[in-house]
């Protein structure tokens, strides 16, 4: 088994490291294939793994070699394939595979064609490492390495001023929750004594509950930012800017879900604090609502997606904190699997209408695109969480933990937001896909994509009609490792009513989307329609200004304090000091530059003056020696 | 009671005569102070005991230093009055009287006096003079010889110095004649 | 009344205040060799009537060192004197200032 | 020849330098190389003849200089020193290597060739005064290189770098004379020997005293805040040569003195002054970054990063602990090797546009995307990313200080946020968006001698980040035996609390390493 480890870890790096040969040199197709194939190898050795595991084999733990090791510390390039592990790295292998070959039609023109695929690959090596490690220290490294590259595939239209900037904000954002998750790494070993997993869980029963709850608020700050938690939320949707598998890849199925798979590793300690928990709980609830509000009303086809994302988010981080980690994993994959179909449905979607992202400027795509119409709705099917398919299951199941749990207000806001998210993502699917052919109007003539690409995201199609079906089996296998709750809810009418309403709830939010962005009245708005000019709809198009407010209140600042440091006080405070001392010195020399006159006879009364000087010395030290004793007496006297 | 009367003159007398010359705008009447000054120092020296010493003095002050600055006065014109302008007096004099306030104060005070103990006691019952000499060529006997040395070597630096161009004195020369010399020296540092 | 050292101390210290007058006051470098002698005899007396209190020959020896290195730069620097006079005309030491700092 | 090989690493440089000024002009180019890498294969030499497992002092030589005061010329290394010493060599020899064409070439060569031999002699000295030659020698060449060859403000730069450096180490000096005094009262020998002075126990008055005198000296070469203003200068008008090395290895003179002197003599007085020292380093973390982020020129930027480094490595010196102490003589090596390649790859676009404002650049990527990878990989090392060699120290750094402080480490953790910001706008400045200058468009991408130097830093730079073990064993022996002496030397009570005892730990690790296998 460990071989299959090996090759699942290392095959995506092999392939990053063979496109990245062909860096410089012109487009090739063999750059996009061999790492595609790689990563092919990689989901196969990982369902191998998951087959290995689900058979009842013991967990694959190899330690490859020594990391770090100084003092007491020690960290090993450690890995394991556990049933938490080998969901993830199934989640990621599948959908990198997936998104590799979708790329190698979407990147098909693009002059960065062989970068590309060095820096997916890349990424998919960073998350295997994150998913796989056995350690937080490892964990670490795939929790930057993705951030690296993900900073890299942000920015990899680095001629966009948008993009780059966009690739800065995310690396940066990320960066402040990394040292949360630094500090927490910390406080682990200062107090288990280990970073590795097992051990460290092992020593934290004993610890103090301050210790504790500090441990986890950190380590969940550090969550907080790869999964764009409030208020390190922005990075996300300006994110967009990247190429889109990029976004269908990283910021939908993958690294984002990093936070989440962090919190779910982290269950026993957890466990130990629930108020935390519960904090993250609400968080995630906030979130989910948070985010679909600003997706209700946004014209950028991918941010809306993005906004649907951090939604989701916060369904999971709901369960995870409430405790549900396995609730929480399994939404996680769910949603892996719809929401990477989403974003390549967009993809096709950009491609057809050459990179245009206003869904008010599509419509009635559907005649053209035929496939992708049919997997985006079934995507956006799954999404909202219509039976049977796989948002269904995993959705449904949060807000019951929910209600189980007795947190009725997190209940409440989370069927709401599953209104808000049918809504939103059949707004989007009513606009691109039917009413009247809008993109006329530009001069635009679409067109379906490579057949291939739409074949490579079948298998997402698939799972997201089918992964439903899972539930038990995997219900039965993570529990191995994670807390197995059931939740139900006690009585079957409560629970069928519960359902059914939902359903209900759901359905006429699809249906008023459908009602009100369907039809042939759709205008390309123009800013002056009421109901854009209501405050509501700004503060929302706005993102509720938390944008503005980070670059005129953080940004700016920063970037004038840091001139004011540099101006005023290295310049004129700090070096002036300096250059002052110095300038005191050459002064005075040049002051006293005269007493060298020249003339013997001054310097001859200096002389006498400078005898004078050491003769009075002597005298003086000479009386203190003679009469040291007395003026001891005397300093003691004063009280010195 | 001797010795007091002797020193009290002597002192008196040395004070006077060195205050003479230093204060004397005569260049001649501070040479002549200056000589008497050194002769009754050695009276000093003989009090003391130092017999050999006392001889040197007179030998070497009034003799051969006194016979050198005679001879270099030759060269100026010392029948003039010397010309000094001074700058504040009451500097000059503080100063001086200042030091020698202090240095009273180092010698009177019991601090120093103290510590002081002989190296190399006088023999009893043998001369000053052989003493000396034992002490000279035995012990001392390097930087004797360094002395010695050092004075032909400023025998031969004085000789060296004074002695270029012993034909041509400023001084007897009139003013065209040194200019002119003037002018021919600039012409040989110009080429 | 016995004389004892410190007479002859502080008769020395007076003539060294002399000969410190001296150095300060003239300009003529003649004269101010003049007091440099003084300064030397004034020493002189201390150290030979040190010796000769403590009974210590060493005193007298630096007197007679003494002696040899003022004989010496009497040499040296009446030869200086006569260079310099020779080539400006006078030894006044307002005018020796080329070491201007 | 192993025996001694610490003097012929030393005078080795020395002499060939001196045999340089005979070489034809054109010749001494391989010359320098030659030599440089003659001296780095011996440093090589030196690492696999060292016992990683010793964690004394290795190749000791002795000889009695002016036995009278008990100077001796006393030489050695330990885990601590020995990496400094290859990273030396390493960067003389890749720096003659990859220098471009510069007036007076030969001088450059055997100016270098000196400066390579004071550095090897700070690093291996073991004896105060011979340290301190070494130590002050070191100025003289770096003085010519930014006087000689530097920038429009060379003069000011070069005096300014010679005599504020100069004023601290004469503070440094008192404090070594005194030492040795305070060693003469209590044994009756004189002794400047490092080692005999490690085994004297001073009260804790002393300690305090003489831990200023030596602060001030290593702290102003570090350069901590506030004394860290020379430095912006000195790289500023220094040539490319001139900052590799500066950045490189000199400034780590510090920071190594530090762990050679302060720690070990005055384990008291470290503890009392760990709060101060580490607000001073948070000071310089943060505050440098935000400047680095306001300047406007990239190798203003690299400078200021340094210094915004060097905090870090403070940090984790005065930790006090097996963790910190090795992280902080890791990040040396890794700070040097990064802040090194980042100066060398500065040079390269000097060379090019003879500018170093980034407003004059924009959209490298496209003209030069080798270059611009470089860069960017050395970027993130300098960020601190994982799997290069910044990580390891800095992370091992922060660890061992959050032992002492968390609210501090907190602070100075921002290091990565504020790192990150400054780094990456310089990077999109100079390197994304479209080609707006005409000049750039058709610059150059590196070349092989600039390869040459470059593409060993990168591979060094990611395989210490991998596997940093062969390394930080050595260090971390060392590190444990002086932790063990401070805390062994230490007095007060709170030194001992803060100072970790490794008998016991030290059977421990070892059964669990044991478990391990």
């Amino acid at each position: 088994m460990e071989l299959y480890l090996y090759l699942a870890l290392f095959s995506p790096l092999a392939g990053s490291l063979f496109a990245g040969l062909f860096g410089a040199s012109p487009r090739t197709k063999i750059a996009g294939l061999v790492p595609s194939l790689l990563l092919f190898v990689s989901f196969v050795s990982s369902t191998i793994l998951l087959v290995y595991i689900l058979s009842g084999g013991a967990k694959v733990h190899v330690e490859m070699m020594t990391w770090m090791a100084t003092g007491d510390l020690y960290i090993p390039f450690g890995f394991v394939v556990d049933q938490v592990s080998v969901t993830m790295m199934m989640v990621v292998s599948l959908v990198s595979t997936v998104v590799h070959f979708y790329s190698i039609g979407y990147m098909d023109h693009d002059k960065g064609f062989n970068r590309f695929f060095s820096y997916l690959s890349a990424f998919v090596f960073s998350m295997m490492i994150l998913v796989m490690s056995d350690n937080f220290a490892g964990l670490f490294i795939g929790w930057e390495g993705v951030g690296l590259c993900s900073w890299l595939l942000i920015g990899f239209w680095y001629h966009k001023e948008s993009a780059t900037w966009a690739a800065n904000e995310a690396f940066i954002m990320n960066r402040i929750a990394d040292l949360g998750m630094l500090i927490g790494i910390f406080l682990i070993y200062w107090n288990t004594g280990s970073l590795q997993y097992d051990q460290a869980f092992a020593a934290m029963n004993g610890l103090d509950k301050e210790v504790l709850t500090w441990m986890g608020i950190f380590l969940f700050i550090g969550a907080m930012g790869k999964s764009a938690q409030f208020p390190l939320h922005t990075w996300l949707a300006d994110a967009m800017e990247g190429p889109t598998p990029v976004s269908a890849l990283i910021h939908a199925a993958t690294m984002v879900t990093a936070g989440v798979y962090l919190v779910v590793r982290a269950n026993p300690l957890y466990d130990l604090i629930p108020h935390v928990g519960l904090f993250i709980a609400s968080l995630g609830a906030f979130v989910a609502l948070f985010a679909a509000s600003m997706a209700l009303v946004n014209r950028d086809m991918k941010r809306i997606i993005a906004y649907s994302t951090l939604s989701q988010l916060g369904y999971m981080f709901v369960a995870a904190g409430l405790g549900a980690y396995w609730v929480a994993l399994f939404h996680l994959m769910a949603h892996a699997f719809f929401k990477a179909l989403l974003f390549l449905g967009a993809g096709n979607v950009m491609h057809a209408m050459h990179d245009e992202l206003d869904p008010f400027k599509m419509g009635g795509l559907r005649k053209v695109m035929k496939g992708t119409f049919v997997m985006m709705t079934l995507a956006s099917v799954a999404l909202a969480g219509i039976y049977p398919f796989a948002g269904f299951f995993s959705k449904d199941l949060i807000l019951e933990v929910g209600f189980v749990e007795h947190h009725y207000i997190i209940y409440t806001v989370l069927l709401f937001t599953a209104g808000l998210t049918a809504f939103y993502s059949f707004r989007l699917v009513a606009l691109i896909f039917h009413g009247e052919e809008r993109y006329k109007l530009f001069g635009i003539h679409p067109h379906e994509a490579y057949k291939f690409m739409l074949v490579a995201m079948s298998p997402l199609l698939l799972l997201a009609i089918i992964a439903g079906s899972f539930k038990m089996t995997y219900f039965e296998m993570v529990t191995a490792v994670l807390p197995a709750t059931e939740y139900h809810v006690h009585s079957a009418i409560t629970y069928w009513i519960m359902t059914i309403g939902t359903q209900l709830f759901v359905i006429l939010a699809i249906a008023f989307a459908y009602k009100k962005y369907a039809n042939n009245k759709v205008k390309v708005p123009d800013g002056t329609s009421k109901m854009e000019n209501r405050l509501c709809y700004k503060v929302l198009s706005n993102q509720y200004y938390i944008p503005y407010i980070y670059e005129e209140y953080l940004a700016k600042p920063y970037k004038e304090l840091s001139t004011l440091f540099w101006k005023q006080i290295d310049m004129k405070v700090v070096d002036a000091t300096v250059d002052g001392i110095a300038g005191i010195i050459y002064s005075s020399g040049e002051k006293t530059r005269v007493m060298q006159s020249g003339n013997l006879s001054t310097m001859l009364k200096w002389m006498v003056a400078g005898t004078i000087g050491l003769l009075s010395l002597a005298v003086v030290f000479g009386l203190a020696a003679r009469y040291s004793g007395e003026i001891k007496t005397i300093l003691s006297g004063l009280g010195v | 009671m001797f010795e007091a009367i002797a020193f009290y003159l002597f002192a008196f007398l040395t004070t006077v005569m060195f205050f003479i010359a230093v204060m004397t705008t005569q260049a001649l009447h501070a040479l002549t102070a200056l000589a008497a000054g050194m002769i009754f120092i050695s009276a000093f020296f003989f009090i003391l005991g130092a017999d050999f010493l006392g001889a040197i003095q007179i030998v070497v002050y009034s003799g051969a230093v006194m016979a050198l600055y005679a001879f270099g006065m030759m060269f100026f014109d010392t029948t003039r009055d010397v010309k000094e302008k001074n700058g504040n007096k009451y500097i000059v004099f503080g100063l001086s009287i200042l030091s020698a306030v202090l240095v009273v104060v180092i010698f009177s005070a019991p601090m120093v006096t103290d510590n002081i103990s002989a190296l190399y006691p006088m023999v009893e019952g043998a001369g000053n003079t052989q003493e000396l000499g034992m002490v000279l060529f035995t012990k001392y006997l390097v930087p004797f010889e360094v002395a010695a040395v050092m004075l032909l070597v400023a025998m031969i630096a004085g000789i060296v110095l004074a002695g270029k161009k012993m034909d041509l004195s400023l001084t007897l020369m009139n003013d065209a004649e040194i200019i002119e010399a003037k002018i021919e020296k600039n012409k040989k540092v110009l080429s | 009344m016995e004389i004892g050292l410190n007479h002859y101390l502080v008769l020395s210290t007076l003539l060294f205040a002399i000969g410190l007058i001296g150095v300060m006051r003239r300009k003529n470098l003649l004269l101010l060799f003049f007091a440099t002698e003084i300064l030397l005899n004034s020493v002189n007396i201390a150290f030979a009537a040190i010796s000769h209190y403590y009974g210590d020959l060493t005193g007298q020896l630096f007197v007679f060192f003494v002696i040899a290195i003022a004989a010496s730069e009497v040499a040296v620097g009446l030869g200086l004197l006569i260079v310099w006079h020779k080539r400006h005309g006078n030894i006044d030491l307002d005018n020796m200032s080329t070491m201007r700092g | 020849m192993i025996d001694h090989i610490l003097s012929i690493l030393i005078f080795f440089p020395a002499l060939a330098a001196m045999l340089g000024f005979i070489i034809h002009k054109d010749s001494i180019r391989a010359y320098g190389v030659a030599v440089a890498t003659i001296e780095f294969a011996l440093s090589l030499w030196l690492w696999f003849a060292f016992d990683s497992n010793a964690s004394g002092m290795q190749f000791m030589e002795q000889l009695p200089l002016v036995p009278a005061f008990g100077i001796n010329y006393i030489l050695g290394v330990d885990g601590i020193s020995l990496f400094i010493i290859i990273l030396a060599s390493f960067f003389t020899m890749i720096g003659i290597a990859s220098l471009t064409d510069t007036k007076n070439e030969k001088n450059m060569i055997v100016t270098l060739l000196f400066l390579q031999m004071t550095m090897a002699g700070v690093f291996s000295a073991l004896d105060a005064i011979v340290f301190y030659v070494f130590w002050e020698l070191s100025l003289v060449p770096m003085l010519y290189i930014i006087g000689a060859w530097g920038g429009p403000l060379r003069i000011y730069a070069s005096v300014k770098f010679f005599l504020y450096t100069f004023a601290g180490s004469l503070v440094m000096l008192v404090g070594m004379l005194f030492m040795a005094y305070l060693y003469y009262q209590a044994t009756g020998a004189w002794s400047f020997s490092i080692l005999e002075w490690y085994r004297l126990i001073l009260p804790e008055s002393f300690q305090l005293w003489l831990f200023v005198a030596f602060f001030i000296g290593f702290a102003i070469k570090v350069p901590m805040f506030p004394f860290h203003t020379w430095l912006p200068y000195a790289h500023g008008q220094a040539p490319t040569i001139g900052s590799v090395i500066l950045a490189a290895i000199l400034l780590k003179m510090g920071t190594y003195a530090f762990i050679r002197f302060s720690l070990p003599m005055f384990p008291d007085a470290s503890v009392f002054f760990m709060f101060p020292i580490a607000v001073l380093a948070i000071i310089m973390v943060i505050y440098t970054a935000m400047v680095a982020y306001a300047q406007e020129d990239i190798k203003q930027v690299v400078a200021y990063s340094s210094v915004s480094h060097m905090g870090i490595i403070i940090l984790g010196t005065f930790a006090l602990n097996v963790e910190g102490i090795s992280g902080s003589i890791f990040l040396m090596i890794g700070h040097g090797l990064v802040s090194g390649a980042l100066f060398l790859l500065v040079g390269v676009i000097y060379d090019r546009r003879h500018t170093k404002m980034m407003s004059e650049f924009g959209g490298l990527a496209h003209v030069m995307p080798r270059y611009a990878t470089i860069f960017g990989l050395m970027l993130m090392a300098s960020v601190g990313l994982p799997l290069t060699v910044n990580f390891v120290g800095e992370f091992l750094s922060l660890l061992g200080f959050y032992k002492q402080s968390h609210i501090l480490t907190l602070l100075a953790g921002t290091a990565i946020i504020v790192g990150a910001i400054y780094m990456l706008a310089a990077y999109k400045k100079m390197f994304f968006g479209t080609v707006t200058n005409e000049k750039n468009a058709n610059l150059k991408d590196v070349n092989r001698r600039e390869l040459l130097a470059l593409i060993p830093l990168s591979i060094i730079t990611i395989w210490l980040g991998i596997y940093p073990k062969p390394v930080l064993d050595p260090i971390n022996n060392s590190v444990e035996s002086i932790v063990q002496l401070m805390h062994d030397k230490s007095t007060t009570s709170e030194a001992k609390s803060r100072i970790p005892n490794l008998v016991k730990n030290v059977e421990t690790a070892k059964t669990s390493e044991q478990g391990a296998h």
